[in-house]
């Protein structure tokens, strides 16, 4: 019963991984989700995040098993 | 209808031809609208030497495809084709390359250009520039997209 | 800066290519535009075979050049190629590529637009299609341009 | 002392010939031209013309040795 994280670009150079996981509690949303993993770690500015390869919201409701990503916003193209 | 992330260099006009000839019908496409990005060796005016596009595999390919079925129920498209370079990239290599297929022109520039421009600001893709003084992330903003309230 | 009339087919996409690489600085461009219009088996729901497409040998050039330059005026443009068929025209060929190379994608994007349409209702080019009943001339309109008065 | 005409598409399949030249005269303007090269035609509806290769109205003058091309709406790219 886990939530996997996964950390992209400056983030994850910054936490020196590719990811996390954290154990699911009912009722967890993403913002939940950050602070488990990263209890010293304030949320940054422009700090994008997607579940299950969906974006979404701080606020959002996690699932059991879920998929979370945090990431700076993009610049591609 | 193809989208790609490759991660070797490609010839984005070898590819718009080689999927053209393999998959469009003879005869019923008469606009085609592309659009190439090209790594170039300077931006804000100062020199860069090469980048690192690094991307989310599966959500990068399936947020690109969600863009472009956007795209096929706003105007009248008959293909379309998206192949987006990453990993480490060179001057001059192509970085992205759109073609859509339309009969009309106006379908096939207008969705050409709506899905580069919410490709270019949702897709998620990450730029680490190699510049004299060494790497660094270039910084986007989330435009007000799904950006975090806090 | 290239245009020109081709009395016969070509792979847009090799031209666009082969320009590129032999005239473009590498680095310099990030974006390149391109439209390419192709020959349908259709017009306005009815089957066509072919065409013939009449052109003003001397004012066609000069036309086309004139609605390069000014796009040159209004967005920050690299380089331009244009070729357009003229002749004997079969289902499936190009009859126009119109490429436009910048530094950055909106000025690549909005040019490439402005010289299709400016193209399309200035530049002296007749259609005579071959449908099921014979051949007939496109009948097209002046859209107020240098229209006559009378 | 001469103006060489241009005719494109279907007037040029109308009147059966690609050109016509007519005498010069002081004053002469685009209409001028037409009517005396083609007294018999109206001007048709749709009619653009040019002088030496650029755009121009039907009322405007023309000069000696000038080329002068009469064509229907045009339908490229």
């Amino acid at each position: 019963m886990s939530i996997t994280i996964k950390y992209f670009a400056v983030l994850r150079e910054r936490f020196g991984r590719a990811g996390d996981s954290v154990p699911f509690e009912p009722g967890m949303t993403v913002l939940d989700v950050w602070k488990r993993a990263l209890p010293d770690q304030g949320l940054p500015e422009n700090l994008m995040m997607a579940v299950n390869m969906e974006y979404t919201r701080k606020d959002a409701k996690v699932q059991d098993g879920d998929e979370v990503a945090f990431f700076p916003a993009v610049t591609g193209g | 209808m193809k989208i790609e992330i490759r991660e070797q260099p490609f010839d984005p006009y070898r590819e718009i031809a080689r999927y053209q000839h393999e998959t469009l019908p003879a005869g019923q496409y008469g606009a085609t609208a592309s659009f190439v990005g090209t790594m170039r060796d300077y931006n804000d005016g100062q020199p860069v030497h090469g980048m690192t596009l690094e991307y989310y595999p599966g959500m990068t390919e399936k947020n690109i495809d969600q863009i472009c079925v956007q795209a096929s129920t706003r105007w009248s498209l008959i293909d379309y084709l998206v192949i987006h370079r990453a990993g480490q990239i060179s001057i001059n290599d192509a970085i992205v390359v759109i073609a859509v297929w339309a009969a009309h022109r106006g379908d096939a520039l207008d969705a050409c250009k709506f899905i580069l421009e919410d490709l270019k600001s949702k897709a998620p893709f990450w730029k680490k520039e190699i510049r004299d003084e060494g790497e660094a992330w270039v910084e986007g903003n989330t435009s007000g997209y799904a950006k975090s309230e806090e």
